[in-house]
């Protein structure tokens, strides 16, 4: 019985590792071909950003699919190599460092902040351009940041938008932050601090909630004595938000709550439920429901989910790669090599690019990050997100 | 041998002074007092539940008395604690056997040095120089010593798990004997064993003390082991010491019997029995 | 009264409200740890596997609320009783620490399965409280009491009574108190044991499931929600493993205070409040507040 | 084929590797040991780091819940302590590799032997529960402690560097990371053949009476602790070297977790075994994902799928190991060796 056992699970086992461990040498054998432009992506598929992940992958390979069927680069076609890495920086590290000695990619998409700090001084090192999911502020900078880029405002831009927003609707208002105590959450808020000084907002709360808490109720009460008329999220994706919403409105607290990119997802807003209602969310990309936007990446999008709705966590693969590819594109046509420092020039040479009615407005990117964004208000009944302003481009 | 053990007779190597013990209101000890003469054989014997183990225990140092002092060799060692009273001389065997498991017999053996080895953590790291100086004279001064003394040389690289149980009583006496004892507390060395074994185990407990002049203090239910080895035998029950004497007196002594008869305790030739049936 | 001691009293019972869930969360594990002393570090994911189990009987099987949630919480209970039979079973005698790294891989087990039936989406439960707030008067102010908070509070006290009226009073509980005394004792009066073991699984699995719902409530679930059942381990050891009374007494304490330290110190400092307080207590009594420890014996 | 040896000397009986044959396949080790940066791709030379730092990591957990019988499941914490002490003593003292790695290991020591006081009053579970404690705490203080932790942003360390040369790449960092994996290897077998590794053993196995015989628990339990940390530190402070940045989130709970599910599927109670559990631990997942990225090109969806199974197999190889090979992968070694150890004369 025992033995039998020990047999099986050697057989297993066994099984995994023999499946899996000729892989990597065998593949090192394999000629690339000259035809493709690979490019890799380091993807949380599992862990707590798993849904963004699962949702950025698809995005990505419509992507290429919209790509390669428009002939691709010069007839080179993209190829992507999707990794799992967990959340989890060391296993991000190690996707890294294999696909991009596999591969010789030029262009590498990461899943975090910490990863994306990590990895900076080896990319510097390789060569390569580097993109990822974040916003984070400190990423935002040219020189400390050389061959890196993101999709869209950095946080701080974003929680600058919605001030500004805010000054521009009540002049002195009196505002709440509400962030999670991670890196994520922490990122914006000290500079969002003086900004709202400098626009005259008065700030009567800051709520800082410990990351994995559930409970928000001693908050609720604090925003209750505070009684703020704009509450901005920040560092969340879903819980705590609704539950502040809920407990916020039973308290009779009359404010409207606002909230950055991952918070603004209509999909999100839906799942949190009626007191979503009304939300403001600053998103970097027009929604892939919404009416009137069109244009060819936006229009095989629609056809290509046929009619589903897909998440702002799709749009931001979608976003690198169109920035990446157009980099690589002018990089080849001027008769460079696809270095990371000659990628990077060449996407800062992108000036009023059309995305295709993915953003609204053309797009420059003279730095690290792609300085627009635009303010929706949830209608949940409708089903959709409705824009309340126009494109804002990002101040500093 | 009587003559030498007179002759010291003034100077005890162990005192204990009228301990007590008690756990939560039940009293295991009560104002007990006892002399090791040095160089003899002294038996404690008594009914289950009589408090043996026990005053092994708070002589070992892993019970505190409540109240009452223990000298060793002169010394008040009341307030030292167990790893001390250990590395001045004083060894013990348990009951239930407490050899450990995972370790070979000569890595078993080599744990009674414990005590008086100097080797420390850092050089242990490094294995060099007194570490391995110290190692390689301790194994072979165990080799030639205990290990053939005790007739166990075919099973020094065997784990001590596997052993049968009259290895391991006597694989826990070279362990004692290791600790370099001047006292060795047996506690029921031949419990469980058939005669063959409790033959070779008294001829044992007597070389130790005839050829290292080890004292020995022996805990033990076999009657005629502890009338045919024990220099003095000292009676417990519940806690208190009820007779003392050479072996004959206390033989004879009727309040002995009577503790005995009262705690039902069968006697010594039917337990035997059970035991070899036991062990088998 | 006056504003400082409205503010005291308010935060009081958002803590003790709060402190009732984890209180209910610590019973789920005591009551296992009690029969069969294994810990259960999987009680997060029993958690999650409730409140999965009820999102996909009524949102995604539109039954009526209350029959999703007896139905989770049996599936639940079968969960605990199944692993108790098949796995725990066959661990009996193995060393403990064999036992607790076991609960450990079972918990990325059932991560795993919850993926992959219900993807790792953050989904909300669908709400089945009233969401009208507690107004508790005091003198002439009143103390808001959030309405989740209250009925959780409320649910819990009723799964509390129900508890301790099954240990006073009715066989089977009984039993697993004296299997929690003494396994060998509890045999030889004919108490069926391995009965109680499972007992005790099933038990403390649909504990844990009514944590998870009622949690999930509150903040949503995910696959990654098992986390909080992780932080929660701080109640038990605060209270004692082995105490029902220190569970109880230990998330309520830990709820304040942690209501206690948002409120005078900042949100930021919920965390070092408990580790603070956790300190202590290893120091004190390592055992936990009420929790039991065996005299050793040679 | 092995054949049985006669010792001549004491000595030569103490010796780790007792036959010439032995001492054959150790050099063949070292050797590929050392040809290994030569022949692989950085992709592997990190997971040889990776593996050198769990083996450090693991060798520790193995001396103290292997051998002393005290389980920690505070180690990811212990190492943190060591990285961020090698970090602060690189970036603000400028202190050299050589000298911030054993730093970072003593103040791991340090903190270790802390948080291992309450071993002497508690045992077992207790003792695990404790442990977690020591993580949650540590992990706070890494998050809060913003001057010296750089709080939730974490740190970013400046390359190692030696004789002028930035150590950058896996591959140079393979020579810091492997021999101090070797190092620690050797110590934890010297330890066991002297005086302080058996009182250890001696504690796990019963340590009411060893301390009958001699042994001081406080100071010994302490000492694995201190010791188990310390190499936790050294294994941190190597993670530091290789990974370059720290955020709290580097350590929790979870990787300690790791390093006492890889002593066990190692095996408990052998220095083998926690080399074994950690190579095996590593790699697994690491391998799983690779098989699952090989399948993408003709199963698109093969990542996405796949992804939450890798959850459930390193689940599974847990309690799939403690329900039917309890003794780990070192017991299947012995068992494989114990049939070719004649060979070829027997099977």
């Amino acid at each position: 019985m025992r033995s039998d056992r020990r047999k099986i699970l050697g057989g297993i086992g066994a099984g995994a590792l023999a499946s899996t461990f000729p892989a990597p040498w065998v593949r090192d054998l394999r000629a690339q071909e000259a035809s493709e432009i690979p490019v890799a992506i380091a993807s949380p598929m599992t862990g707590v950003f798993a849904f963004a992940g699962i949702e950025g992958t698809d995005g990505a390979n419509h992507f290429a699919q919209y790509f390669n069927e428009r002939g691709g680069i010069a007839g080179r076609k993209l190829r992507l190599i999707v990794e799992d890495t967990g959340y989890q920086v060391p296993q991000a590290v190690a996707v890294f460092n294999r696909l991009v000695a596999e591969y010789k990619v030029p262009l590498f998409l990461g899943d975090s902040t910490g990863f994306q700090k990590t990895i900076n001084e080896e990319v510097n090192r390789r060569g390569l351009l580097l993109a990822g999911a974040s916003f984070a502020s400190e990423i935002d900078d040219p020189k400390k940041y050389p061959l890196q880029y993101m999709p869209g405002p950095s946080y701080s831009a974003q929680v600058g938008m919605l001030l500004k927003h805010i000054a521009a609707t009540k002049k002195g208002a009196r505002i709440a932050f509400v962030h999670s105590d991670t890196e994520f959450g922490r990122d914006p808020i000290a500079k969002s601090e003086a900004y709202a000084k400098t626009l005259g907002l008065e700030q009567v709360e800051k709520i800082v909630t410990p990351p994995g808490s559930f409970d928000v109720s001693s908050e609720v009460l604090k925003l209750r004595r505070a009684r703020p008329e704009f509450t901005i999220f920040h560092g969340y994706v879903m819980a705590p938000v609704p539950e502040f919403m809920k407990q916020m409105k039973e308290a009779r607290v009359e404010t409207q709550f606002m909230g950055t990119f991952y918070s603004s997802d209509l999909g999100i807003l839906q799942k949190m439920g009626d007191v979503a209602d009304g939300y403001l969310g600053v998103n970097a990309y027009n929604y892939v429901n919404q009416e009137g936007v069109s244009g060819p990446a936006m229009d095989f999008i629609k056809k290509a989910n046929g009619g589903k709705y897909r998440t702002n966590s799709y749009l931001q693969p979608w976003t690198n790669l169109t920035l990446g590819t157009e980099a690589m594109r002018r990089c080849l046509e001027s008769g460079k090599e696809m270095t990371g420092a000659n990628l990077k020039a060449a996407l800062n040479t992108i000036k009023d690019y059309d995305m295709g009615g993915v953003i609204g407005v053309p797009i420059s990117i003279p730095g690290n990050s792609l300085g627009v964004g635009r303010i929706f208000r949830a209608n949940l009944k409708a089903g959709k997100m409705d824009p309340v302003s126009d494109w804002i481009r990002a101040e500093a | 041998m009587i003559e030498e053990a007179d002759a010291r007779v003034d100077a005890p190597i162990l005192q204990v002074e009228a301990i007590s013990l008690a756990f939560g209101g039940l009293n295991a000890l009560r104002n007990v007092s006892l002399d090791v003469v040095p160089g003899c054989i002294t038996a404690l014997v008594g009914p289950n539940g009589a408090g043996k183990t026990s005053l092994f225990n708070a002589i070992s140092g892993f019970y505190r008395p409540q109240s009452g002092r223990v000298f060793f060799e002169g010394r008040d060692i009341t307030r030292l604690s167990a790893p001390p009273r250990a590395k001045i001389g004083l060894a013990r065997t348990f009951q239930n056997i407490a050899l450990f498991r995972g370790l070979t017999v000569l890595d078993n053996i080599k744990l009674g040095r414990h005590a008086h080895l100097r080797t420390s953590l850092v050089e242990a790291l490094f294995y060099y120089g007194r570490p391995q100086r110290e190692e390689i004279e301790l194994r072979a001064e165990i080799e030639q010593r205990i290990i053939d003394f005790l007739e166990i040389d075919h099973i020094r690289h065997a784990p001590v798990g596997a052993l049968p149980y009259g290895l391991q009583k006597r694989v826990e006496l070279a362990r004692a004997l290791a600790m370099k004892p001047r006292l060795l507390m047996l506690d029921e060395p031949v419990a469980g064993m058939n005669r063959e074994e409790t033959e070779d185990m008294a001829r044992f407990i007597l070389d130790v003390r005839d050829e290292w002049g080890v004292t020995i203090l022996i805990v033990e239910h076999d009657m005629r082991l502890v009338m045919d080895i024990s220099d003095h035998v000292i009676v417990l029950n519940f806690g208190e010491v009820i007779a003392r004497g050479v072996p004959a007196e206390v033989q004879k002594n009727e309040e002995v019997a009577k503790a005995y008869l009262g705690s039902g305790e069968i006697g010594s030739q039917v337990r035997q029995s059970v035991t070899e049936m036991a062990a088998s | 009264m006056s504003p400082a001691l409205l503010d005291f009293v308010e935060f009081s019972l958002a803590g003790l409200c709060v402190g009732a869930l984890y209180a209910l969360t610590g019973i789920g594990f005591v009551v296992v740890y009690k029969a069969t002393r294994i810990i259960n570090f999987a009680i997060g994911e029993f958690m999650m596997i409730g409140a999965y189990f009820f999102f996909g009987l009524a949102a995604q099987a539109s039954l009526p609320n209350w029959a999703a949630i007896i139905l989770a919480l049996i599936a639940a209970g079968t969960v605990g009783g199944f692993l108790e039979r098949f796995i725990f079973r066959r661990l009996i005698g193995e060393s403990a620490i064999s036992v607790f790294m076991v609960t450990i891989g079972l918990a990325s087990i059932m991560v795993g399965l919850v993926e992959i039936a219900w993807t790792a989406d953050p989904r909300s439960l669908p709400t089945f409280l009233p969401d009208r707030p507690f107004f508790v008067p005091l003198g002439s102010a009143e103390a808001f009491l959030a309405s989740k908070n209250g009925w959780s509070f409320i649910i819990v006290a009723a799964i509390m009574a129900a508890f301790i009226t099954v240990f006073r009073f009715w066989r089977g509980g009984i039993a697993l108190r004296a299997t929690a005394a003494d396994q060998q004792a509890a045999y030889s009066v004919g108490i069926n044991v391995p009965g109680v073991f499972s007992f005790a699984w099933i038990l403390g699995a649909i504990t844990a499931a009514a944590a998870g719902i009622l949690v999930g409530s509150i903040s949503g679930i995910s696959s990654a929600m098992g986390a909080i059942g992780l932080s929660l381990i701080v109640v038990v050891i605060v209270g004692g493993l082995d105490s029902l009374a220190g569970a109880l007494v230990g998330g309520l304490m830990i709820g304040w205070l942690e209501s206690m330290a948002s409120l005078y110190i900042g949100g930021e400092y919920k965390q070092v409040a408990t580790f603070v307080i956790l300190l202590l207590v290893l120091v004190v009594k390592p055992y936990g507040l009420f929790g039991t420890h065996d005299i050793e014996r040679l | 084929m092995r054949i049985g040896s006669a010792k001549q000397t004491y000595a030569a009986d103490e010796a780790i590797f007792k036959t010439d044959v032995q001492r054959l396949w150790f050099g063949l080790l070292a050797l590929a040991l050392i040809l290994f940066p030569f022949v692989s791709s950085d992709y592997w030379q990190l997971l040889a780091c990776l593996i050198a730092v769990n083996v450090i990591a693991a060798t520790g957990v193995m001396i103290l819940t292997g051998f002393t019988g005290l389980v920690s499941l505070g180690h990811a914490a212990f190492m943190g302590v060591g990285a961020y002490t090698a970090a602060y003593l690189s970036n603000h003292l400028a202190l050299p590799f050589w000298l911030s790695i054993p730093a970072g290991g003593f103040a791991a020591a340090a903190v270790g032997a802390v948080f291992g006081i309450p071993s002497l009053r508690v045992k077992g579970l207790y003792l695990a529960l404790t442990t977690i404690a020591a993580s949650f705490i540590l992990q706070s203080i890494f998050f809060n402690w913003t001057a010296v932790t750089g709080g939730a942003r974490g740190l970013t360390i400046e390359p190692a560097s030696m004789f002028g040369h930035l150590l950058v790449t896996p591959g140079a960092i393979y020579w810091i990371a492997m021999p101090i994996a070797a190092l620690s290897v050797w110590w934890a077998r010297n330890l066991l053949r002297t005086r302080v590794g058996r009182a250890f053993i001696a504690i796990r196995d019963r340590d009411v009476s060893a301390e009958l015989l001699g042994i001081d628990l406080l100071r010994y339990k302490l000492m694995s602790f201190a010791l188990a940390s310390f190499y936790a530190g050294m294994a941190g402070a190597v993670w530091v070297y290789l990974f370059r940045v720290i955020t709290p989130e580097s350590f929790r709970l979870i990787e300690s977790i790791f390093f006492v599910a890889a002593i066990i599927v190692g095996g408990l109670g052998s220095v083998r075994g926690a080399i074994f559990g950690a190579v095996f631990m590593t790699l697994v997942p690491e391998l799983l994902k690779i098989g699952a990225s090989d399948l993408a090109p003709y199963w698109p969806d093969a990542v996405k799928l796949l992804s939450p199974v890798r959850t459930i197999v390193f689940g599974a190889l847990i309690v799939g190991f403690l329900m039917f090979e309890p003794l780990g992968l070192n017991e299947i070694w012995l068992r494989i060796r114990q049939r070719f150890a004649l060979w070829p004369f027997r099977t």
